[in-house]
Protein backbone atom coordinates (compact mmCIF):
# COMPACT_ATOMS: atom_id res chain seq x y z
CA UNK A 1 0.00 0.00 0.00
CA UNK A 2 1.36 3.19 -0.98
CA UNK A 3 1.40 5.95 2.53
CA UNK A 4 -1.44 8.36 2.27
CA UNK A 5 -0.81 11.96 1.90
CA UNK A 6 -0.21 14.72 4.21
CA UNK A 7 1.39 18.27 4.12
CA UNK A 8 2.85 20.46 6.32
CA UNK A 9 3.74 23.90 6.74
CA UNK A 10 5.99 26.03 9.09
CA UNK A 11 7.46 29.04 8.59
CA UNK A 12 10.49 30.87 10.20
CA UNK A 13 13.16 33.68 9.00
CA UNK A 14 10.80 34.66 6.28
CA UNK A 15 10.77 31.43 4.92
CA UNK A 16 7.66 29.23 4.19
CA UNK A 17 8.53 25.72 4.17
CA UNK A 18 5.82 23.00 2.95
CA UNK A 19 6.70 19.51 3.63
CA UNK A 20 5.22 17.06 1.62
CA UNK A 21 4.45 13.30 2.49
CA UNK A 22 2.59 10.37 0.54
CA UNK A 23 1.21 10.75 -3.01
CA UNK A 24 -0.11 13.61 -4.12
CA UNK A 25 -2.81 12.34 -7.23
CA UNK A 26 -5.86 14.51 -8.59
CA UNK A 27 -7.52 13.50 -5.39
CA UNK A 28 -5.01 14.65 -2.61
CA UNK A 29 -3.55 17.62 -4.82
CA UNK A 30 -6.57 20.12 -3.68
CA UNK A 31 -4.62 19.67 -0.35
CA UNK A 32 -1.44 20.63 -1.65
CA UNK A 33 -2.84 23.50 -3.25
CA UNK A 34 -5.09 25.43 -0.16
CA UNK A 35 -1.79 24.87 1.53
CA UNK A 36 0.42 27.16 -0.84
CA UNK A 37 -2.39 29.30 -1.31
CA UNK A 38 -2.50 29.96 2.30
CA UNK A 39 0.77 30.94 2.07
CA UNK A 40 0.54 32.74 -1.06
CA UNK A 41 -2.47 35.24 0.12
CA UNK A 42 -0.96 35.62 3.24
CA UNK A 43 1.97 37.29 1.52
CA UNK A 44 4.39 34.59 2.24
CA UNK A 45 6.50 33.95 -1.22
CA UNK A 46 9.73 32.41 0.03
CA UNK A 47 8.77 28.53 -0.08
CA UNK A 48 10.34 25.44 -0.20
CA UNK A 49 8.59 22.61 -0.90
CA UNK A 50 10.43 19.39 0.44
CA UNK A 51 9.70 16.38 -1.65
CA UNK A 52 11.70 14.54 1.09
CA UNK A 53 8.62 11.84 1.95
CA UNK A 54 6.70 12.32 -1.32
CA UNK A 55 6.57 8.94 -3.01
CA UNK A 56 4.39 10.28 -6.25
CA UNK A 57 2.91 13.26 -7.93
CA UNK A 58 0.64 13.19 -10.84
CA UNK A 59 -0.01 16.18 -12.96
CA UNK A 60 -2.18 17.56 -10.66
CA UNK A 61 0.42 17.98 -8.41
CA UNK A 62 2.63 19.51 -10.47
CA UNK A 63 0.36 21.92 -11.75
CA UNK A 64 0.23 23.27 -8.53
CA UNK A 65 4.09 24.41 -8.71
CA UNK A 66 3.43 25.71 -12.06
CA UNK A 67 0.16 27.78 -11.11
CA UNK A 68 1.78 29.66 -8.48
CA UNK A 69 5.36 30.33 -9.61
CA UNK A 70 5.12 33.47 -11.43
CA UNK A 71 2.76 34.93 -8.95
CA UNK A 72 5.26 34.41 -6.11
CA UNK A 73 8.64 35.54 -8.70
CA UNK A 74 6.11 38.75 -9.83
CA UNK A 75 6.31 39.69 -5.68
CA UNK A 76 10.46 38.48 -5.51
CA UNK A 77 10.03 35.49 -3.91
CA UNK A 78 10.07 31.91 -5.28
CA UNK A 79 9.31 28.09 -5.16
CA UNK A 80 12.49 26.06 -4.55
CA UNK A 81 12.08 22.60 -4.78
CA UNK A 82 14.04 19.92 -2.60
CA UNK A 83 14.33 16.75 -1.63
CA UNK A 84 12.57 14.57 -4.27
CA UNK A 85 13.58 10.93 -4.74
CA UNK A 86 15.20 9.79 -7.98
CA UNK A 87 12.02 8.25 -9.63
CA UNK A 88 9.77 11.50 -8.33
CA UNK A 89 12.51 13.30 -9.85
CA UNK A 90 12.34 11.67 -13.04
CA UNK A 91 8.62 12.87 -13.10
CA UNK A 92 9.14 16.72 -12.97
CA UNK A 93 12.20 16.17 -15.32
CA UNK A 94 10.10 14.82 -17.94
CA UNK A 95 8.30 17.67 -17.63
CA UNK A 96 11.19 20.08 -18.14
CA UNK A 97 10.56 21.40 -14.68
CA UNK A 98 14.30 21.49 -13.75
CA UNK A 99 14.29 24.26 -16.63
CA UNK A 100 11.93 26.27 -14.91
CA UNK A 101 12.24 25.67 -11.18
CA UNK A 102 15.10 25.71 -8.64
CA UNK A 103 15.05 22.51 -7.74
CA UNK A 104 17.72 21.20 -4.82
CA UNK A 105 18.92 18.25 -2.63
CA UNK A 106 18.10 19.32 0.70
CA UNK A 107 16.34 21.72 2.48
CA UNK A 108 19.85 23.32 3.63
CA UNK A 109 20.88 24.33 0.42
CA UNK A 110 17.21 25.30 -0.70
CA UNK A 111 17.68 27.77 2.27
CA UNK A 112 20.98 28.87 1.09
CA UNK A 113 19.40 29.99 -2.03
CA UNK A 114 17.34 32.29 -0.64
CA UNK A 115 20.12 33.91 1.22
CA UNK A 116 19.06 32.45 4.63
CA UNK A 117 20.91 29.67 5.17
CA UNK B 1 4.37 -20.26 -31.08
CA UNK B 2 2.47 -17.29 -29.35
CA UNK B 3 3.47 -15.94 -26.00
CA UNK B 4 1.07 -16.57 -23.24
CA UNK B 5 -1.23 -13.58 -22.79
CA UNK B 6 -2.56 -12.52 -19.82
CA UNK B 7 -5.18 -10.47 -19.10
CA UNK B 8 -6.20 -8.20 -15.89
CA UNK B 9 -9.06 -6.15 -15.59
CA UNK B 10 -10.23 -3.38 -12.80
CA UNK B 11 -13.68 -2.04 -12.66
CA UNK B 12 -13.68 1.27 -9.86
CA UNK B 13 -16.48 3.89 -9.58
CA UNK B 14 -15.31 7.12 -11.29
CA UNK B 15 -13.89 9.21 -8.26
CA UNK B 16 -10.11 10.31 -7.66
CA UNK B 17 -10.14 8.40 -4.06
CA UNK B 18 -9.77 5.42 -6.60
CA UNK B 19 -6.62 6.38 -8.64
CA UNK B 20 -4.68 5.06 -5.35
CA UNK B 21 -6.04 1.48 -5.90
CA UNK B 22 -5.72 1.88 -9.86
CA UNK B 23 -1.80 2.75 -9.51
CA UNK B 24 -1.78 -0.55 -7.02
CA UNK B 25 -3.22 -2.63 -9.65
CA UNK B 26 -0.90 -1.41 -12.60
CA UNK B 27 1.85 -1.59 -10.22
CA UNK B 28 1.20 -5.88 -9.68
CA UNK B 29 0.44 -6.14 -13.56
CA UNK B 30 3.79 -4.56 -13.89
CA UNK B 31 5.62 -6.60 -11.36
CA UNK B 32 4.66 -9.54 -13.08
CA UNK B 33 6.28 -8.69 -16.59
CA UNK B 34 9.65 -8.34 -14.84
CA UNK B 35 9.36 -4.55 -15.64
CA UNK B 36 12.12 -2.64 -13.88
CA UNK B 37 10.88 -0.06 -10.78
CA UNK B 38 10.93 3.13 -12.47
CA UNK B 39 8.94 1.62 -15.62
CA UNK B 40 6.53 0.53 -13.49
CA UNK B 41 6.04 3.32 -11.76
CA UNK B 42 5.78 5.64 -15.21
CA UNK B 43 3.13 3.21 -16.25
CA UNK B 44 1.16 3.88 -13.15
CA UNK B 45 1.76 7.78 -13.63
CA UNK B 46 0.55 7.25 -17.15
CA UNK B 47 -2.56 5.31 -16.49
CA UNK B 48 -3.49 7.65 -13.18
CA UNK B 49 -3.27 10.83 -15.81
CA UNK B 50 -5.81 8.45 -17.75
CA UNK B 51 -7.90 7.45 -15.45
CA UNK B 52 -7.78 11.16 -13.55
CA UNK B 53 -9.03 12.63 -17.04
CA UNK B 54 -11.93 10.19 -17.26
CA UNK B 55 -12.74 11.06 -13.83
CA UNK B 56 -12.82 14.55 -13.95
CA UNK B 57 -13.64 15.45 -17.47
CA UNK B 58 -15.57 12.57 -18.60
CA UNK B 59 -17.97 11.59 -15.56
CA UNK B 60 -17.45 14.78 -13.45
CA UNK B 61 -16.45 12.39 -10.45
CA UNK B 62 -19.81 10.72 -10.94
CA UNK B 63 -19.01 7.71 -8.48
CA UNK B 64 -22.47 5.80 -9.95
CA UNK B 65 -20.17 6.16 -13.47
CA UNK B 66 -17.46 3.57 -13.47
CA UNK B 67 -13.88 3.89 -15.26
CA UNK B 68 -12.65 0.56 -16.44
CA UNK B 69 -8.82 -0.64 -16.93
CA UNK B 70 -7.77 -3.16 -18.96
CA UNK B 71 -4.30 -5.46 -19.12
CA UNK B 72 -2.60 -7.10 -21.48
CA UNK B 73 0.63 -8.59 -21.05
CA UNK B 74 2.62 -10.91 -22.71
CA UNK B 75 6.64 -11.30 -23.04
CA UNK B 76 6.80 -7.88 -25.56
CA UNK B 77 4.76 -5.11 -24.21
CA UNK B 78 2.27 -4.22 -21.72
CA UNK B 79 -0.84 -3.03 -23.18
CA UNK B 80 -2.83 -0.78 -21.38
CA UNK B 81 -6.79 0.21 -22.11
CA UNK B 82 -8.54 2.96 -19.75
CA UNK B 83 -12.40 2.66 -20.82
CA UNK B 84 -15.08 5.17 -20.23
CA UNK B 85 -18.80 5.15 -21.82
CA UNK B 86 -18.33 9.32 -22.22
CA UNK B 87 -19.23 11.41 -24.63
CA UNK B 88 -15.66 10.56 -26.27
CA UNK B 89 -12.63 12.92 -27.15
CA UNK B 90 -9.68 12.62 -29.02
CA UNK B 91 -6.87 13.72 -26.69
CA UNK B 92 -4.24 12.71 -29.83
CA UNK B 93 -5.57 15.43 -31.01
CA UNK B 94 -5.02 17.77 -28.30
CA UNK B 95 -1.59 19.73 -28.87
CA UNK B 96 -0.04 20.03 -25.50
CA UNK B 97 0.54 23.89 -24.74
CA UNK B 98 4.31 24.68 -23.93
CA UNK B 99 5.39 24.52 -20.04
CA UNK B 100 6.33 28.23 -20.50
CA UNK B 101 2.82 29.36 -21.95
CA UNK B 102 1.12 27.54 -19.10
CA UNK B 103 3.39 29.10 -16.41
CA UNK B 104 2.75 32.82 -17.80
CA UNK B 105 -0.99 31.60 -17.88
CA UNK B 106 -1.00 30.32 -14.21
CA UNK B 107 -2.64 27.70 -15.60
CA UNK B 108 -2.54 24.23 -13.60
CA UNK B 109 -3.81 22.00 -16.31
CA UNK B 110 -2.79 20.67 -19.18
CA UNK B 111 0.27 18.25 -18.07
CA UNK B 112 -1.50 14.65 -17.92
CA UNK B 113 -1.34 14.48 -21.84
CA UNK B 114 1.65 15.15 -22.53
CA UNK B 115 3.07 12.97 -19.72
CA UNK B 116 1.12 9.83 -21.22
CA UNK B 117 3.04 10.50 -24.19
CA UNK B 118 5.64 11.38 -22.71
CA UNK B 119 5.64 7.87 -20.89
CA UNK B 120 4.29 5.38 -22.99
CA UNK B 121 5.73 3.92 -26.38
CA UNK B 122 2.42 4.35 -28.47
CA UNK B 123 -0.93 6.00 -27.27
CA UNK B 124 -4.23 5.78 -29.31
CA UNK B 125 -7.85 6.58 -28.92
CA UNK B 126 -10.89 4.61 -30.13
CA UNK B 127 -14.36 6.47 -29.89
CA UNK B 128 -17.73 5.31 -29.87
CA UNK B 129 -19.70 8.73 -28.67
CA UNK B 130 -21.79 7.60 -25.76
CA UNK B 131 -21.04 3.88 -26.20
CA UNK B 132 -17.58 3.36 -25.55
CA UNK B 133 -14.28 5.06 -25.31
CA UNK B 134 -10.80 3.48 -25.18
CA UNK B 135 -7.74 4.97 -24.94
CA UNK B 136 -4.91 2.43 -25.90
CA UNK B 137 -1.24 2.49 -24.58
CA UNK B 138 1.15 0.43 -25.08
CA UNK B 139 4.80 -0.21 -23.13
CA UNK B 140 7.26 -2.10 -25.07
CA UNK B 141 9.31 -4.48 -22.10
CA UNK B 142 12.78 -3.79 -22.05
CA UNK B 143 12.82 -0.79 -24.40
CA UNK B 144 15.00 1.75 -23.71
CA UNK B 145 12.63 4.79 -23.66
CA UNK B 146 12.16 6.35 -20.67
CA UNK C 1 -32.95 7.36 1.26
CA UNK C 2 -30.94 4.37 -0.30
CA UNK C 3 -27.28 4.28 0.66
CA UNK C 4 -25.25 5.04 -2.38
CA UNK C 5 -23.39 1.53 -3.23
CA UNK C 6 -19.74 1.56 -4.81
CA UNK C 7 -19.10 -1.43 -6.57
CA UNK C 8 -16.09 -2.91 -7.52
CA UNK C 9 -14.68 -6.00 -10.09
CA UNK C 10 -10.87 -6.89 -10.50
CA UNK C 11 -10.84 -9.79 -13.07
CA UNK C 12 -7.14 -12.07 -13.29
CA UNK C 13 -5.88 -14.98 -14.73
CA UNK C 14 -6.61 -18.33 -12.94
CA UNK C 15 -3.16 -18.85 -11.31
CA UNK C 16 -2.11 -18.75 -7.06
CA UNK C 17 0.51 -15.87 -8.44
CA UNK C 18 -2.30 -13.48 -8.76
CA UNK C 19 -3.74 -14.05 -5.30
CA UNK C 20 -1.40 -11.31 -3.78
CA UNK C 21 -3.42 -9.25 -6.08
CA UNK C 22 -6.57 -10.09 -4.98
CA UNK C 23 -5.71 -9.66 -1.63
CA UNK C 24 -4.41 -6.15 -2.23
CA UNK C 25 -8.08 -5.04 -4.22
CA UNK C 26 -9.91 -6.52 -1.08
CA UNK C 27 -7.86 -4.55 1.00
CA UNK C 28 -8.61 -1.34 -0.79
CA UNK C 29 -12.11 -1.75 -0.73
CA UNK C 30 -11.94 -2.34 2.75
CA UNK C 31 -10.18 0.75 3.54
CA UNK C 32 -12.92 2.90 1.69
CA UNK C 33 -15.29 1.61 4.20
CA UNK C 34 -13.98 1.97 7.24
CA UNK C 35 -13.56 -1.12 8.42
CA UNK C 36 -11.20 -2.10 10.80
CA UNK C 37 -7.85 -3.55 9.76
CA UNK C 38 -8.62 -6.40 11.51
CA UNK C 39 -11.99 -6.93 9.60
CA UNK C 40 -9.90 -5.87 6.29
CA UNK C 41 -7.70 -8.40 7.08
CA UNK C 42 -9.89 -11.44 7.67
CA UNK C 43 -11.77 -10.31 4.71
CA UNK C 44 -8.46 -10.63 2.56
CA UNK C 45 -8.54 -14.26 4.38
CA UNK C 46 -12.12 -15.37 2.73
CA UNK C 47 -11.65 -13.74 -0.35
CA UNK C 48 -8.45 -15.66 -0.89
CA UNK C 49 -10.10 -19.16 0.38
CA UNK C 50 -12.58 -18.27 -2.06
CA UNK C 51 -10.39 -17.58 -4.98
CA UNK C 52 -7.69 -20.26 -4.64
CA UNK C 53 -10.33 -22.70 -4.68
CA UNK C 54 -11.64 -21.53 -8.02
CA UNK C 55 -8.28 -21.27 -9.52
CA UNK C 56 -6.99 -25.07 -8.01
CA UNK C 57 -10.32 -27.22 -8.09
CA UNK C 58 -12.21 -25.53 -10.95
CA UNK C 59 -9.58 -24.44 -13.36
CA UNK C 60 -6.65 -26.17 -12.26
CA UNK C 61 -4.63 -23.13 -12.87
CA UNK C 62 -5.18 -22.71 -16.28
CA UNK C 63 -3.93 -19.18 -17.09
CA UNK C 64 -6.11 -18.80 -19.58
CA UNK C 65 -9.13 -19.02 -17.49
CA UNK C 66 -10.28 -15.87 -15.07
CA UNK C 67 -11.37 -15.54 -11.76
CA UNK C 68 -13.99 -12.30 -11.13
CA UNK C 69 -13.97 -10.24 -8.02
CA UNK C 70 -17.10 -8.45 -7.73
CA UNK C 71 -17.29 -6.20 -4.79
CA UNK C 72 -20.31 -4.19 -3.34
CA UNK C 73 -20.55 -2.11 0.02
CA UNK C 74 -22.60 0.75 1.33
CA UNK C 75 -22.77 2.37 4.64
CA UNK C 76 -24.40 -1.62 5.73
CA UNK C 77 -22.21 -3.95 4.65
CA UNK C 78 -19.39 -5.31 1.98
CA UNK C 79 -20.88 -7.82 -0.39
CA UNK C 80 -18.18 -9.79 -2.21
CA UNK C 81 -18.51 -12.90 -4.93
CA UNK C 82 -16.23 -14.89 -6.57
CA UNK C 83 -17.44 -15.55 -9.79
CA UNK C 84 -16.30 -18.51 -12.27
CA UNK C 85 -17.36 -20.59 -15.38
CA UNK C 86 -16.53 -23.93 -14.16
CA UNK C 87 -18.54 -26.97 -13.74
CA UNK C 88 -20.26 -25.83 -10.46
CA UNK C 89 -19.36 -26.96 -6.69
CA UNK C 90 -21.63 -25.76 -4.38
CA UNK C 91 -19.37 -25.53 -0.98
CA UNK C 92 -22.06 -24.83 1.52
CA UNK C 93 -23.19 -28.35 1.12
CA UNK C 94 -19.58 -29.41 2.43
CA UNK C 95 -19.22 -30.70 6.17
CA UNK C 96 -16.17 -29.08 7.48
CA UNK C 97 -13.98 -32.24 8.78
CA UNK C 98 -12.97 -31.67 11.95
CA UNK C 99 -9.57 -30.35 12.44
CA UNK C 100 -8.75 -33.88 14.89
CA UNK C 101 -9.59 -36.24 12.10
CA UNK C 102 -7.88 -34.06 9.40
CA UNK C 103 -4.37 -34.03 11.72
CA UNK C 104 -4.70 -38.08 11.94
CA UNK C 105 -5.50 -38.15 8.60
CA UNK C 106 -2.06 -36.29 7.81
CA UNK C 107 -4.21 -34.02 5.45
CA UNK C 108 -3.15 -30.57 4.72
CA UNK C 109 -6.86 -29.53 2.77
CA UNK C 110 -10.30 -29.14 4.11
CA UNK C 111 -9.35 -25.94 5.84
CA UNK C 112 -10.08 -23.00 3.05
CA UNK C 113 -14.59 -23.30 3.69
CA UNK C 114 -14.17 -23.25 7.39
CA UNK C 115 -12.69 -20.18 7.24
CA UNK C 116 -14.24 -18.69 4.58
CA UNK C 117 -17.55 -19.22 7.30
CA UNK C 118 -15.71 -18.27 10.26
CA UNK C 119 -14.87 -14.97 8.72
CA UNK C 120 -17.83 -13.81 6.79
CA UNK C 121 -21.25 -12.90 7.97
CA UNK C 122 -23.22 -15.09 5.24
CA UNK C 123 -21.84 -17.32 2.34
CA UNK C 124 -23.79 -18.48 -0.20
CA UNK C 125 -23.95 -20.29 -4.13
CA UNK C 126 -25.10 -19.71 -7.15
CA UNK C 127 -24.73 -22.23 -9.44
CA UNK C 128 -25.19 -22.79 -12.92
CA UNK C 129 -22.64 -25.25 -14.08
CA UNK C 130 -20.83 -24.50 -17.00
CA UNK C 131 -21.66 -20.92 -17.31
CA UNK C 132 -21.68 -18.87 -13.89
CA UNK C 133 -21.11 -20.00 -10.67
CA UNK C 134 -20.91 -17.39 -7.87
CA UNK C 135 -19.83 -17.59 -4.36
CA UNK C 136 -21.60 -14.73 -2.39
CA UNK C 137 -19.87 -13.68 1.15
CA UNK C 138 -21.44 -11.10 3.04
CA UNK C 139 -19.32 -8.98 5.65
CA UNK C 140 -21.60 -6.04 7.63
CA UNK C 141 -19.86 -3.58 8.71
CA UNK C 142 -19.72 -2.51 12.37
CA UNK C 143 -20.77 -6.53 13.22
CA UNK C 144 -19.33 -7.54 16.02
CA UNK C 145 -18.72 -11.24 14.79
CA UNK C 146 -14.76 -11.92 14.30
CA UNK D 1 2.34 -4.32 -1.36
CA UNK D 2 2.95 -6.56 0.87
CA UNK D 3 6.06 -8.47 1.36
CA UNK D 4 7.32 -11.58 -0.64
CA UNK D 5 7.81 -14.49 0.82
CA UNK D 6 11.04 -16.59 1.83
CA UNK D 7 11.78 -19.47 3.90
CA UNK D 8 15.23 -19.92 5.98
CA UNK D 9 16.06 -22.70 7.83
CA UNK D 10 18.80 -23.45 10.29
CA UNK D 11 19.88 -26.39 12.48
CA UNK D 12 21.26 -26.09 16.36
CA UNK D 13 21.45 -28.41 19.29
CA UNK D 14 19.38 -31.02 17.48
CA UNK D 15 16.77 -28.32 16.17
CA UNK D 16 15.33 -26.71 13.41
CA UNK D 17 14.77 -23.40 13.25
CA UNK D 18 12.20 -22.50 9.90
CA UNK D 19 12.20 -18.89 9.47
CA UNK D 20 9.24 -17.69 7.95
CA UNK D 21 9.13 -14.06 5.88
CA UNK D 22 6.34 -12.42 4.32
CA UNK D 23 3.16 -14.08 3.15
CA UNK D 24 2.51 -18.02 3.06
CA UNK D 25 -0.58 -18.44 0.48
CA UNK D 26 -1.30 -21.23 -2.11
CA UNK D 27 1.33 -19.88 -4.65
CA UNK D 28 4.46 -19.36 -1.95
CA UNK D 29 2.71 -22.64 0.66
CA UNK D 30 4.44 -25.39 -1.85
CA UNK D 31 7.97 -23.57 -0.84
CA UNK D 32 7.16 -23.77 3.00
CA UNK D 33 5.83 -27.50 2.61
CA UNK D 34 9.48 -28.57 0.64
CA UNK D 35 10.88 -26.96 3.78
CA UNK D 36 9.45 -28.93 6.23
CA UNK D 37 9.37 -32.10 4.18
CA UNK D 38 13.16 -31.81 4.16
CA UNK D 39 13.45 -31.96 7.38
CA UNK D 40 10.78 -34.68 8.31
CA UNK D 41 12.70 -36.78 5.91
CA UNK D 42 16.43 -36.05 7.24
CA UNK D 43 15.02 -37.40 10.49
CA UNK D 44 14.63 -33.95 11.78
CA UNK D 45 11.46 -33.97 14.01
CA UNK D 46 12.39 -30.91 16.30
CA UNK D 47 11.23 -27.99 14.57
CA UNK D 48 10.33 -24.52 15.54
CA UNK D 49 8.57 -22.21 13.36
CA UNK D 50 9.48 -18.68 13.71
CA UNK D 51 6.44 -16.67 12.09
CA UNK D 52 7.71 -12.92 13.44
CA UNK D 53 8.18 -12.00 9.87
CA UNK D 54 5.08 -13.69 8.61
CA UNK D 55 2.33 -11.01 7.66
CA UNK D 56 -0.16 -13.36 6.40
CA UNK D 57 -0.75 -17.24 6.05
CA UNK D 58 -4.19 -19.12 4.51
CA UNK D 59 -5.40 -22.57 4.76
CA UNK D 60 -2.71 -23.72 2.32
CA UNK D 61 0.30 -22.67 4.96
CA UNK D 62 -1.59 -23.30 7.77
CA UNK D 63 -2.17 -27.44 5.96
CA UNK D 64 1.29 -27.80 5.93
CA UNK D 65 1.56 -27.64 9.79
CA UNK D 66 -1.62 -30.03 9.65
CA UNK D 67 -0.20 -32.94 7.19
CA UNK D 68 3.23 -33.06 9.14
CA UNK D 69 2.52 -32.95 12.99
CA UNK D 70 1.23 -36.48 13.66
CA UNK D 71 4.37 -37.75 12.00
CA UNK D 72 7.01 -35.52 13.94
CA UNK D 73 5.02 -36.50 17.00
CA UNK D 74 4.69 -39.70 15.94
CA UNK D 75 8.61 -39.94 15.83
CA UNK D 76 9.23 -37.96 19.43
CA UNK D 77 9.32 -34.84 17.70
CA UNK D 78 7.15 -31.76 17.37
CA UNK D 79 6.61 -28.82 15.85
CA UNK D 80 6.47 -25.52 17.98
CA UNK D 81 5.35 -22.37 16.38
CA UNK D 82 6.36 -18.40 17.74
CA UNK D 83 6.49 -15.45 17.31
CA UNK D 84 2.90 -14.78 16.12
CA UNK D 85 1.86 -11.41 15.05
CA UNK D 86 -1.99 -10.65 16.69
CA UNK D 87 -3.59 -10.72 13.29
CA UNK D 88 -1.95 -14.25 12.21
CA UNK D 89 -2.03 -15.58 15.28
CA UNK D 90 -6.19 -14.63 15.15
CA UNK D 91 -6.10 -16.87 11.39
CA UNK D 92 -4.62 -19.98 13.78
CA UNK D 93 -6.53 -19.55 16.31
CA UNK D 94 -10.57 -19.03 14.30
CA UNK D 95 -9.36 -22.99 13.13
CA UNK D 96 -8.72 -24.10 16.99
CA UNK D 97 -4.51 -24.42 16.49
CA UNK D 98 -3.87 -23.58 19.65
CA UNK D 99 -5.56 -26.41 20.83
CA UNK D 100 -3.22 -28.61 18.76
CA UNK D 101 -0.11 -26.72 18.58
CA UNK D 102 2.17 -25.49 21.06
CA UNK D 103 1.83 -21.93 20.21
CA UNK D 104 4.67 -19.74 21.71
CA UNK D 105 5.66 -15.94 22.48
CA UNK D 106 8.96 -16.33 20.77
CA UNK D 107 12.13 -18.51 19.77
CA UNK D 108 13.84 -18.57 23.21
CA UNK D 109 10.39 -20.06 24.64
CA UNK D 110 9.87 -22.82 22.18
CA UNK D 111 13.58 -23.51 22.62
CA UNK D 112 13.14 -23.99 26.58
CA UNK D 113 9.52 -26.42 25.33
CA UNK D 114 11.84 -28.63 23.99
CA UNK D 115 14.45 -28.47 26.85
CA UNK D 116 17.42 -26.59 24.94
CA UNK D 117 17.20 -22.87 25.76
N1 LIG E 1 -10.82 11.77 -21.46
C1 LIG E 1 -11.09 13.07 -21.68
N2 LIG E 1 -12.34 13.46 -21.98
C2 LIG E 1 -12.62 14.76 -22.21
N3 LIG E 1 -11.70 15.73 -22.16
C3 LIG E 1 -10.45 15.43 -21.87
C4 LIG E 1 -10.07 14.08 -21.62
N4 LIG E 1 -8.73 14.06 -21.36
C5 LIG E 1 -8.33 15.33 -21.46
N5 LIG E 1 -9.34 16.17 -21.77
C6 LIG E 1 -9.25 17.62 -22.03
O1 LIG E 1 -7.90 17.91 -22.39
C7 LIG E 1 -7.35 18.87 -21.47
C8 LIG E 1 -5.88 18.55 -21.21
O2 LIG E 1 -5.80 17.36 -20.45
P1 LIG E 1 -4.52 17.08 -19.55
O3 LIG E 1 -3.31 17.28 -20.36
O4 LIG E 1 -4.67 15.71 -18.95
O5 LIG E 1 -4.52 18.17 -18.40
P2 LIG E 1 -5.61 18.46 -17.27
O6 LIG E 1 -6.50 17.28 -17.19
O7 LIG E 1 -4.78 18.66 -16.06
O8 LIG E 1 -6.32 19.71 -17.69
C9 LIG E 1 -8.22 18.81 -20.25
O9 LIG E 1 -8.25 19.98 -19.52
C10 LIG E 1 -9.58 18.45 -20.83
O10 LIG E 1 -10.24 19.62 -21.26
N1 LIG F 1 -14.96 -23.77 -6.02
C1 LIG F 1 -14.80 -25.11 -5.89
N2 LIG F 1 -15.02 -25.92 -6.94
C2 LIG F 1 -14.87 -27.26 -6.85
N3 LIG F 1 -14.50 -27.88 -5.71
C3 LIG F 1 -14.27 -27.14 -4.62
C4 LIG F 1 -14.41 -25.73 -4.65
N4 LIG F 1 -14.12 -25.26 -3.42
C5 LIG F 1 -13.83 -26.32 -2.67
N5 LIG F 1 -13.91 -27.47 -3.37
C6 LIG F 1 -13.74 -28.83 -2.85
O1 LIG F 1 -13.93 -28.81 -1.44
C7 LIG F 1 -12.76 -29.26 -0.76
C8 LIG F 1 -12.54 -28.48 0.51
O2 LIG F 1 -12.17 -27.14 0.17
P1 LIG F 1 -11.34 -26.26 1.20
O3 LIG F 1 -12.02 -26.32 2.53
O4 LIG F 1 -11.19 -24.92 0.63
O5 LIG F 1 -9.94 -26.97 1.36
P2 LIG F 1 -8.80 -27.23 0.27
O6 LIG F 1 -9.10 -26.39 -0.91
O7 LIG F 1 -7.54 -26.84 0.97
O8 LIG F 1 -8.85 -28.71 -0.01
C9 LIG F 1 -11.65 -29.13 -1.76
O9 LIG F 1 -10.59 -30.04 -1.55
C10 LIG F 1 -12.35 -29.39 -3.10
O10 LIG F 1 -12.44 -30.75 -3.35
Amino acid sequence: MSNPFSVQVSCDEGLSLIRLEGFVDAHTAPEFEAAVQNEVVSGRHRLIVDCEKLSYISSAGLGVFMSFIEEVRGSGGDIKICGLLPRVKHTFEILGFHEIFDILDNETIARQRFGTA
Amino acid sequence: MAAIEKKFTLEVPSSTENLAMIRDFVKRVGRQTGMEEQEIFNLELAVDEACANVIEHVYGNDTSKEVIIRAICDDKEVRISVIDMGRGFDPTGVTPATIDSLVSGRKSGGLGIRLIRALMDEVSYEISPGQKNELHMVKRLNSKRR
